[in-house]
């Protein structure tokens, strides 16, 4: 409840609510871009400082593969739901089922906000295992989409090969990576100077941004032709399932609660970025609105307002602190 | 007074992640010239898109324009047809007057 | 290789507060498909205008760009009249060719 | 004279005179605009805080009621005096009229941070009565011009109904009363955490936007065909008008001498957001250069430079300190 | 029904830096109507271009459109000549239909 | 060594290697413009706040007059041998050389970055010197071109006057140099509140900007089509040349360590910003892939990664600290 009310999360019900009454508040395409920039290079930063502190532990081998494995699983099994009971043909379960096995970078970032809030921050090398979830799901997804409708997908723009290169490549993943590493060159010490931005400033530009989001999920959600009740459900449903797997597979390998938890949010959460991008190229036929109705305009709120909480719950109660 | 003769623009509006491909089909067929317009949205059958950015441009689209020979014209639209139906490009042509015109063959 | 056939474009340059009006007539007249274009500054009749943003989009004028059949361009233009008078709108006409020329009827 | 020796102040000087000396300097709109929501919420958030903390008080309700009163009343008598001695036609001098009983944040802001330097900050719930008299006025505006034109003005448009939503839902009200709420929810510990991005920032960031706003104004001034000797002798009576009357208002219902400026400065202030928009809209006729020039670019420096100050000590002498 | 006739539409793809001087040339030859378009990248003889704007413009271009009569065009593509050649100007004209005609004389 | 491990450096080695791989990463325009704003007015404002507080020494005359004679000389020397050893015709040679006669605001901000974090911070004053060597280069070079062709360049386009002109009101140098006199009014004091802008923000927002200066670098390094090796090898020679001779200079008008290292840097630096926009309008028929490429694809991230650490040897060993 009191995390419902950190400033955060209000800027976001801002957002939302300002976008449902059909104000016309919005924020600059570009200040966003650079919002969301800023915060991949602080997060990446941030995680890079606490690893070249606490040093490389094995847990981040097994945070790792778990997080690699949990975007392999995540997108077989959503794509047989989204197909059965969500009704989608082939290509849109494929891409729909793309977006829940990667991860949102926002979700994650917010989580983390309230996770250090309460007590509970995660690992750094968390921030290496957002960053390793971006893509294999992305491959995934074509490989269902390709083996169930029989026939090859993107011929015309270019091999499999060029698109997962252009997929690694993509901006969000380069700078999370690039910051990471620079943050384990620099330590704690290097960084003292530009932690004036990357830190102190750090929750007033997510509430910027968080207010955003709800201005671009409200809309999404308005524009959403396409969106039945049952895939609003199941917008909902993976999540809940997902961060629970979650929390398993991270009390299985022996996580902390923090990192337990980050793992969950993780798995919870649908990308935005990476893969709508690669599905654009690789399945146009998918349709856009869909998906970015339900990882955006759905999984994400829900997540950020009820999710979070809930998989902090689960992972305290499961590692028991 | 400068020669001035037609030539064939053609505008495609396209995906941003996809503008790469459209580039490199244009150069292929041998017309290296071309300007990039931004668009802000739009709507057609598939709904209506705005260029939000933070989906890391799988909504935005930008206008591909190159002016070029009649000739040449054929040539690009044949080659980005394969991508006209799976991507829905929209591809428009018309014929304007151009001033030296041996910049655009 | 894909039927070519005409199709109008036309474009309206309308100042951003009124956008949504445009967007609604054109909808109305039974022609949902369009894509808005950004524009920098301008001058005419009533003076020299820039972006500037900070006064809320007063000063800011888009283009509206749809791409439809002869009688649906006449019905939006003879919609957009009133507008057209009273809000200074600038509307240009011209025949292109198109592919696909289903997706604009 | 110290006040005119303050960093804001000087930066936009600076943007003025650049402009005047026809430099290309410039700052991406997008810029711009970001900044403005970051000052909308910034203030917003400040105004919640301090009520918050000092809880609503009886000083609200008057000062509440003094606003929608002044935003009210200045159009009228604006619309009268532009007609006859500033010899516009009925249509222009609504327009222009409706500005002068509206207001400008930017403005406010600046008097806020002087008055504050000063030692005389005014309440927080002054951001509500800034909220309240955005809109009013333009109602009035539109009242003026067709009572007095005589005929429809906006029909190709759409309904007073909806314009009248629109402007009640404009962006930086939106924004504005947003994070006012915030404010109030999150009170002084929640804001601590995001303090650096919304307190510490906000001077240096009003410097660049004040450049920004020089930078504007020169320009506007210099492409203010319409603008006549008389209009532009208005545009500098106007505001000292409206600041003593705002003064006297906030006197009578017993204001503090800061809150009692910062009623005098709302009074005095002409809008450059939320009017212009609805007069494209509705009174399409109206010369945008005319009134954006007058606001933005005489109204406005002439307040920042001076008008400011003349509020402060009328208040302080009236009141007494 | 408005009057609807025909125009020159002419647009002028143009360094940044150089824009105040098509908008003077414009204005000299009793043109004083244009929208100022932007643009984002393009490549030519020149090889490729990026607006990345830490380079003060130099490397920027947008659009510089106007709507005219015929006569006008010709004097203003005229007086365009010098540059045209020495700067790399890319200049094309077409024909359109425009309503209130009289606005663009 | 160490200096290469700072984070601002970091960061544009990411954007360098991002652009290299192909990586689709990029910053809006409008952000990295507004940044480059934003750093010419925290230079602007520290160096006249270092002034204030210093007093106008007979250092500022002699670094003056001393810059000046660089930005004059410096593009005479390059402009004969581009033309002989680098084999480009009249028009280009003079175009190139302008460059390098100019400076380059960031790589003097790295510098003075780096200078201070050696604890050898040079004289405020220097600011004003680096506004001063913006613009003669470019006389210089359109004298060069004009003589050497034999023929008037820019007829076209306006008069040289306008030009002069215009490069004088250049955004950077009005901006650079209004932020200058603006910080030797407010003084430390009146500096204070909008330090946490303009001072504690200054590296982390350099950090961002060097990663977009990465980018684009190596951007422009894979479109240079006209780049041969000779003139890839004078753009690097060109800067240890006139970084050299910059000490010498420094030394021999007696500036400090610092201030002589930062002349050096200034020197040794090649501008990007305002020589190519006023090159644009008065040399067009000058490639201008080729000058941006040699000045930002290879003088920048030679003087960054390596100069910057060059000058400051040969300053400390000449000056003898
Ligand atoms: N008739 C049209 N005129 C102009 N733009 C159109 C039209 N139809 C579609 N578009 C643009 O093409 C995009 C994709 O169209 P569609 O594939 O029909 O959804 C739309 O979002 C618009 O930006
Ligand atoms: N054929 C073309 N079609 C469209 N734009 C072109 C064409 N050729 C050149 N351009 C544009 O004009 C700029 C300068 O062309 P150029 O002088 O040939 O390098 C290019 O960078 C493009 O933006
Ligand atoms: N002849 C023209 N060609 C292109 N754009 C024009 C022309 N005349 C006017 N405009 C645009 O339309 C806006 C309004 O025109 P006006 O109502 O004449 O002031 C101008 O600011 C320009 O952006
Ligand atoms: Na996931
Ligand atoms: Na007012
Ligand atoms: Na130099």
């Amino acid at each position: 409840m009191e995390t419902l009310l950190s400033p955060v999360i209000l800027f976001f019900v801002l957002g939302f609510l300002a976008a449902f009454a059909r104000s016309d508040l919005s924020i600059p395409e570009a200040i966003s871009k650079g919002i969301s920039l800023y915060l991949m290079a602080a997060i990446g930063l941030k995680g890079g400082i606490l690893v070249a502190e606490s040093g490389f532990s094995q847990g981040l081998v097994s945070a790792a593969l778990a997080g690699i494995l949990l975007s392999i699983i995540i997108p077989f099994m959503a794509f047989f739901v989204l197909k059965s009971f969500g009704r989608l043909d082939v290509t849109n379960a494929a891409a729909v089922a793309a977006h829940y096995g990667s991860v949102s970078v926002v979700t994650y970032v917010t989580g983390v906000e309230i996770l250090t809030g309460n007590g509970l921050p995660p690992e750094g090398y968390m921030v290496a295992v957002l960053a390793l979830m971006e893509t294999p799901a992305i491959i995934v997804g074509l490989y269902l989409a390709s083996s169930y409708s029989g026939k090859q997908q993107n011929s015309a723009v270019g091999s499999r090969g060029e698109l997962l290169r252009e997929t690694l490549l993509n901006g969000s993943v380069v700078l999370l990576t690039g910051s990471f590493i620079i943050g384990m060159i620099i330590g704690k010490d290097g960084f003292a100077s530009i932690a004036p931005v990357f830190e102190s400033a750090f929750r007033g530009i997510l509430c910027l941004f968080l207010l955003d989001m709800g201005l671009i999920a409200a809309r999404r959600l308005q524009q959403a032709r396409s969106l039945t009740p049952r895939l609003v459900f199941l917008a909902i449903l993976f999540p809940i399932i997902n961060g629970f797997i979650g929390v398993l597979i991270g009390t299985l390998v022996g996580l902390d609660v923090g990192s337990t938890t980050a793992l969950a949010i993780l798995a919870a959460s649908a990308s935005y970025i990476a893969v709508p991008a690669a599905m654009r190229l690789a399945l146009p036929k998918a349709d856009s609105g869909l998906y970015l109705a339900m990882s955006l305009a759905i999984t994400f709120p829900f997540n950020v307002l009820f999710g979070i909480n809930i998989y902090t719950q689960l992972a305290s109660w499961m590692i028991g602190t | 007074m400068n020669k001035t003769s037609t030539a064939c623009r053609i505008e495609v509006l396209v995906d941003l992640p996809l503008l790469r491909r459209i580039k490199e089909i244009s150069t292929e067929v041998g017309n290296p010239g071309y300007t990039v317009l931004p668009t802000l949205e739009g709507a057609g059958h598939s709904g209506i898109w705005f260029d939000e950015r933070v989906s890391g441009g799988a909504g935005s689209r930008v206008i591909f324009l190159t002016i070029t020979s009649d000739e040449k014209a054929d040539q690009f639209v044949t080659a980005l047809e394969p991508l006209l139906e799976s991507h829905g490009l929209i591809v428009t042509r018309s014929t304007v007057d151009v001033i030296r015109s041996e910049r655009f063959q």
